[in-house]
C-alpha cells in the first residue's frame, strides 16, 4: 500500500544528511510508529512519502496516489482568514467530496465552525488540521505529531478515530515523542536516528515500557541532537 | 585544476588578439568619416553586445535542458554564461556612453535601444540575485532555470521591438538582411573582433564554470566532515 | 467545465473570498491608486507639461506599482500555515493551481484598473469616455501578460528572503516592455492617431501574452515541488 | 513573587471570554501547574501574566518587573534568518547579560549552533526557543506546552533544568497537557476551564494517575472544547 | 552612552544583520531604484519635457515607493515567530524598540538614496555633484520625517492582513507634503535659485521632522501592546 525504497535526501550546502538509506513498506491496516530524536530526519520521511519533497535517491509508492494520502505537518495548512468551516469546505472541494457531516462533532469543533481559525487557540487550531487531513477520507495517513497541542479528551477522540481508521484497513505512518500514545497505536515501530532506521520491528504485544527502554538501547544516551 | 589553466590559456589568447583587433582598427582600417577616432570603440561595442544578447539565450538553452535532464552541469554553465554576460552588458553599456559623449553630446539618452541593453543588464542581475537568494542548490537550479528560460523568450522581443520606437541609436548596419553597408576592411576587422570576443566569451565561461564547480566540490565535502547534523 | 477549470475557479474562489473578506484589501487598493497619482500630480510641474503627454505614461506606473505590491500578496497568503503544501498534496494539477492564483491575480489588478482610469482622466482632464472600449483591450492585453509572469515570478520569490525587493527586481525587466508599449498604444488613441498606429503595439502585447502564458504554465510546477 | 487578581479578559466580538476571574500567588520555589482544555484561556493567562497583553480587569504583579520572566510561547520567538549563537547573542544583549556557556551544551545544540534557525527542525528550534527564555536566568518562568516537539532525552535534560530552577527558589507556572510530565515538576496544580480555575491545590504527593482521575472529576467528560 | 541609547541600537543592529546577512539585500535594493527610474521614464515622452523640470519630482517619488517597500519589511521581520513579543517583554523601553526600528530603517533608505542620486543624475544627466552637500541636507531632513512616520506606522499596520496596501494608503498622505517640500528644494537648487528660495522648504521641513519624530516616540508604545 505504501513503499519506500532506500531514500537518500540533503538540505541545503553544506549538505546535511536528512535521509539517508531508508526502506520499508505498510501494509494495509498497519500503523508504522517512527520514534527519533530531533532532527532526526522524520519530517522529512513524511514529506518524501506525501510527495512534498522529491527525494535525491530512492523511489516511494503510493497506493491509490495523491488522492489516497491524508498528511497532518508541522503547520496546520489553513488559511488563518477564513472559519474553520469554510476552510473544511474548500479542502474537501479539491478532493471533490463533500465533508463528513460529523467530523466537526467528533473533534469537539462544532462551537468553533464559524470563528476564523485565526482567533483560535493552537489546540484547537491543531483539531482543525486533523479534520482537514482526514477530509476526504484518506486510505494513507501520514501523521507528523498530530497529538500536540491536544488535549486529554480531544486526543484520546483522535487515537478512536486512528485505531477506526486502521481497523478499515487503512494505512498509517505516525511520527511522535511520546511513547504512550505511539506504542498504543502502532504494529510496527521504528527507531529512526540520523536518517536511517535504524531498527524496524512488528510491536508483537510490547507495551510502552518495554518501547521506551528498546528505544534508549537503540538510540543510545547519546547527544540528544545525535 | 585543469580546467581553470585552460581557461585561463584561452582568455589570455584573446585579450592578445583583442590587442591586435586596435592595432588593425588604428592601424589598417580607415578612419571614419563622420564619427572620427570615436568609431573605433565599434570594434569593441558591436561584438560585446551580440555576446550580450547571445549569452542570455545559452543562459535559456541551458535551463531547458536542464529542466528534461537534472544534470548539475547544465546549471552550472548557465550561471558561468550569465555572469559573463552581466559583464559584456556592462562593457556595452559603458563603451556606449563613452562612444555617445562625442557624438550625441550626452553619455546617456533615453533612447530605446539604450534602455532596452539596461534591461538586459538587469535581467542578468536578477538572475544572479535570484541564485543568492535561494539557499538549497536544487531549488536554486530550478528557479535561476525557470528565470532563465523566461529571459531568454524576453531577448527577441526586446531586440526587435526596438526597431519600433524612433531612435538615436545606428540601426543594424552589419546584422540585416541585406548586404552589410560597412567597407570592406572595415567589416573584416569587424568580423575578427566578433571572433575574438566569441573567444573571450567561451575563455570566461569555461574560467567560472570550473570556479563553480571547485566551489561546490569544498562545500560537499564540508558537509561530510560532521558539519552535518549527524 | 472540465476538471482543470474547475480546480483553478475553486483555488481562485478561495483567494477572492480572503481578500475580499474584509473590504480592506479593494478599498485600500483604490486609496493606493489615488494616492499615487496625487504623488504624481504633485511631483511634476504641472505648466511645464502637457496632461495628454503624461498621462498614459501615469497610468501606466501606477497600474505597474499598484500590481507589484499585489502580487507580493498572491502567495504569502499561501505560506502563512504553508497552506500551500496542502494545494500541493491535493489530487489537482499543478496548472490548475497556477491558474487559480491567475484569476485571483487578475481579478484584484483589473479591480485597481478599473478605479484608476476614471481617475486619471479626472486629475489630468484628459477625454476618455470616446476610446474607453479599445481603451480596455489594451488594459486587457497588457494586464494578461505581466500578471501571468508576475504570478509566476512571485511563486518563487515568496519563498526566499527579501521576497518584497526581489520580485520587482525580476519582475520589472518584464513588466516595462509590455508597459511601454501599451503606453505607446494608449498615447496613440489618446492623440486620434489611426488605428494602424496601434495594431503594431496591440501585436507585440498578444504575442507577449501569448508566450509569456504558455511560458508560465509549462514552468509553473519547477517551482512548486521543492 | 507573582500575583494574579480577578483576572478578566475576553477577545473579539462577539466576546470570547478567555479569563473570566482568575486569581492565585505563585511563591519562590513553586511550580504551579496548570492542566485545562483547549481553548480554557491558559496561553491568555500566561500572556497576561508576562504582561504582552493588559487585561480588561484585574492585576498581575511580578516580583522583579519584566527583568524577571522568562517565557515560552507557542511560536518560538526567534528570527529565522540568524543563526542560533546570534539569536541567543541578540537576546542576551537586550538583558544585558552574557547568555550562559553551557546552555547549548545541556540543550543538545552544540552542532547546531551556527545553523541559521529557518533550516532547524522543529523540536530543535523549540530547544533555541527554551535557551532563549533562559538566557537571563530568569526568577519567574511562564512556560506554554515548553515540552512541545522535544524528544525523550531533550524533554529529561530540560525537566532536570526546571527542577534545579525551582530548587533554586524560582517560581514557575506550567501549561501543559501532558499529565506525566506536568505533575512531576509541579508543587501545586491548577485545573482551568473556561477561563476559570475550577480546582487550585497543593499537589500533596500525588502522582500522575492520581491527578489524571482528579482532572476528568474537575473537567468532566464535556465537549473538549467547552 | 546611555541605556536607552544603547538598546536602541542593539535593535537596529540585529536589523541590519538580517537585512544585509547576504548582500542581495542591498544589490536589490540598487536594481530596484534604477527600475523604478526606468518605470518612471517610461512614458515620459523626453522630447517634451527637460530634464531639470522633472529630475527632482522623480528623484523624490523613487524614493517614496522604496522607502515604502522597505517600511513593510520592517516588522514583518518580527511577526514571523512572534520574535515582537520577546522585545515587548524585554526589559527595554517602547522607546528604544521604535528608534532602533526607525534606525535600521534609515539606514535602508539612506542606501537606497545614496543609490539614487547618483543614478538619477547620471540618466537624466543634471549637474549634481557641485550642489551635493546641501541636497543631502535636503535628503535627510525629508527622510527623517517620513521614515519616522513610516516605521510608526508599520509598527500597526503589520499586523493586519493587506499590510503591503494599508501602509501606503496611512502613510502616502503623510508623505506626500514633505515629497513636495523636498521636490521644490531641489528644483530650485539645481537651477540656482537664491539660497532664500530654498530656505523656506527646509524650516517646514526641519518643523515636520521635529513634529512627527516626537509625536511617534509618544505614541508608539500605544501601537504594541494587545
Ligand atoms: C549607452 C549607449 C549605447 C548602448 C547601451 C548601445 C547598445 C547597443 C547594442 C545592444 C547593440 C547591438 C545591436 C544588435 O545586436 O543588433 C549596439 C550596436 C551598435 N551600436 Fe550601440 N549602444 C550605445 C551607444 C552607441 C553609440 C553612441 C553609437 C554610435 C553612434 C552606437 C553605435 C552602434 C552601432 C553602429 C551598432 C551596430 C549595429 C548593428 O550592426 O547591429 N552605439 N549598440
Ligand atoms: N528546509 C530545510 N533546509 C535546511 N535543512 C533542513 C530543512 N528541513 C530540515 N532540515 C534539516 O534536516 C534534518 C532533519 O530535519 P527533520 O525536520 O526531518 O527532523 P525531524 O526528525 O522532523 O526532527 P523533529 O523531531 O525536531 O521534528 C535537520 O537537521 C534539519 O535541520
Ligand atoms: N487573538 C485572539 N482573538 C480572538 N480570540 C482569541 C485570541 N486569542 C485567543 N482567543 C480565544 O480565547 C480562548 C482562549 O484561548 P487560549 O489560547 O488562551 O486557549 P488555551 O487554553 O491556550 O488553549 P490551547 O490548550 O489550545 O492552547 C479561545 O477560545 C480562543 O479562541
Ligand atoms: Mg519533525
Ligand atoms: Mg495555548
Amino acid at each position: 500500500m505504501l513503499l519506500a525504497e532506500g531514500l537518500h535526501h540533503a538540505f541545503g550546502s553544506p549538505p546535511v544528511r536528512a535521509l539517508d538509506g531508508v526502506s520499508f513498506t505498510v501494509q494495509p491496516g498497519q500503523t508504522l510508529a517512527v520514534f527519533g530524536p530531533n532532527g532526526a530526519g522524520k519530517t522529512t520521511l513524511l514529506k518524501v512519502l506525501a510527495g512534498l519533497i522529491r527525494p535525491q535517491r530512492g523511489r516511494v509508492q503510493v497506493e491509490g496516489g495523491r488522492r489516497a494520502v491524508g498528511w497532518i505537518g508541522h503547520q496546520p495548512q489553513l488559511y488563518g482568514q477564513l472559519t474553520v468551516r469554510e476552510n473544511l469546505r474548500f479542502w474537501a472541494s479539491l478532493y471533490d467530496v463533500q465533508a463528513p457531516p460529523d467530523l466537526l462533532k467528533r473533534l469537539g469543533l462544532i462551537e468553533q465552525a464559524d470563528r476564523p481559525v485565526r482567533a483560535l487557540s493552537r489546540g484547537l487550531v491543531q483539531r482543525v488540521a486533523i479534520a482537514r487531513a482526514l477530509v476526504h477520507d484518506p486510505r494513507v495517513l501520514l501523521l507528523d505529531e498530530p497529538f500536540t497541542g491536544l488535549d486529554r479528551l480531544a486526543s484520546e477522540a483522535f487515537s478512536r478515530l486512528l485505531a477506526q481508521h486502521a481497523a478499515a484497513g487503512r494505512a498509517t505512518v505516525l511520527v511522535t515523542h511520546n511513547v504512550e500514545e505511539g506504542t498504543e497505536l502502532a504494529t510496527d515501530i521504528a527507531f529512526m536516528r540520523a536518517g536511517r532506521f535504524v531498527q524496524l520491528a512488528p510491536r508483537a504485544g510490547r507495551d510502552s515500557r518495554d518501547i521506551a527502554l528498546a528505544y534508549r538501547s537503540a538510540i543510545g544516551g547519546a547527544s540528544p541532537s545525535a | 585544476m585543469r580546467m581553470v589553466r585552460v581557461g585561463r590559456w584561452i582568455t589570455a589568447t584573446a585579450l592578445l588578439l583583442l590587442v591586435g583587433v586596435y592595432v588593425r582598427a588604428l592601424e589598417f582600417t580607415p578612419v571614419e568619416r563622420l564619427q572620427g577616432l570615436a568609431q573605433k570603440i565599434f570594434y569593441l561595442h558591436v561584438p560585446a553586445a551580440i555576446w550580450a544578447e547571445s549569452a542570455m539565450v545559452l543562459v535559456g538553452i541551458a535551463s531547458v535542458f536542464y529542466l528534461f535532464l537534472k544534470d548539475p552541469r547544465l546549471d552550472r554553465f548557465a550561471a558561468a554564461s550569465a555572469e559573463v554576460g552581466t559583464v559584456f552588458a556592462a562593457i556595452v553599456l559603458t563603451t556606449g556612453p563613452i562612444w555617445g559623449k562625442p557624438i550625441w553630446g550626452t553619455w546617456w539618452s533615453w533612447d530605446a535601444r539604450l534602455t532596452f541593453t539596461l534591461f538586459l543588464f538587469l535581467l542578468y542581475v536578477g538572475y544572479l540575485l535570484l541564485r543568492g537568494a535561494v539557499g538549497d542548490p536544487a531549488t536554486r537550479a530550478r528557479y535561476a532555470a525557470v528565470l532563465g528560460i523566461c529571459g531568454m523568450c524576453l531577448v527577441p522581443f526586446v531586440h526587435f521591438s526596438v526597431y519600433m520606437f524612433r531612435t538615436l541609436h545606428p540601426m543594424p548596419i552589419v546584422l540585416k538582411p541585406s548586404a552589410p553597408s560597412l567597407p570592406g576592411s572595415m567589416l573584416a576587422t569587424w568580423l575578427f573582433s566578433v571572433g575574438v570576443f566569441t573567444l573571450l566569451y567561451v575563455g570566461f565561461v569555461i574560467q567560472r564554470y570550473a570556479l563553480e564547480f571547485l566551489r561546490e566540490q569544498l562545500e560537499a565535502t564540508a558537509g561530510d566532515s560532521g558539519m552535518g547534523h549527524a | 467545465m472540465p476538471d482543470w477549470a474547475k480546480h483553478a475557479w475553486r483555488v481562485a474562489r478561495k483567494d477572492l473570498l480572503v481578500e475580499f473578506r474584509a473590504r480592506t484589501g479593494i478599498v485600500s487598493a483604490a486609496a493606493f491608486v489615488i494616492l499615487v497619482l496625487l504623488a504624481f500630480n504633485f511631483g511634476l510641474d504641472r505648466t511645464a507639461v502637457a496632461a495628454v503627454d503624461i498621462a498614459p505614461s501615469i497610468l501606466w506606473v501606477t497600474f505597474t506599482f499598484a500590481a507589484i505590491v499585489a502580487l507580493n500578496r498572491a502567495f504569502q497568503l499561501e505560506l502563512e500555515n504553508q497552506a500551500f503544501d496542502g494545494l500541493l498534496l491535493a489530487p489537482i494539477g499543478r496548472g490548475s493551481i497556477y491558474l487559480g492564483k491567475l484569476i485571483a491575480n487578475l481579478v484584484f489588478v483589473a479591480t485597481i484598473e478599473a478605479i484608476g482610469v476614471p481617475l486619471v482622466a479626472l486629475f489630468f482632464n484628459v477625454r476618455m469616455l470616446p476610446y474607453v472600449l479599445p481603451l480596455v483591450g489594451i488594459i486587457a492585453l497588457a494586464t494578461i501578460g505581466f500578471v501571468a509572469v508576475g504570478t509566476l515570478f512571485s511563486a518563487m520569490t515568496v519563498r526566499t528572503r527579501f521576497a518584497e525587493l526581489l520580485l520587482p527586481v525580476l519582475l520589472l525587466p518584464f513588466m516595462i516592455p509590455p508597459l511601454m508599449w501599451a503606453a505607446r498604444a494608449t498615447g496613440a488613441l489618446l492623440t486620434d492617431r489611426p488605428l494602424s498606429d496601434i495594431a503594431g503595439w496591440l501585436k507585440m502585447l498578444a504575442a507577449y501574452d501569448i508566450v509569456f502564458v504558455a511560458l508560465a504554465l509549462l514552468l509553473f510546477p519547477e517551482t512548486v515541488t521543492e
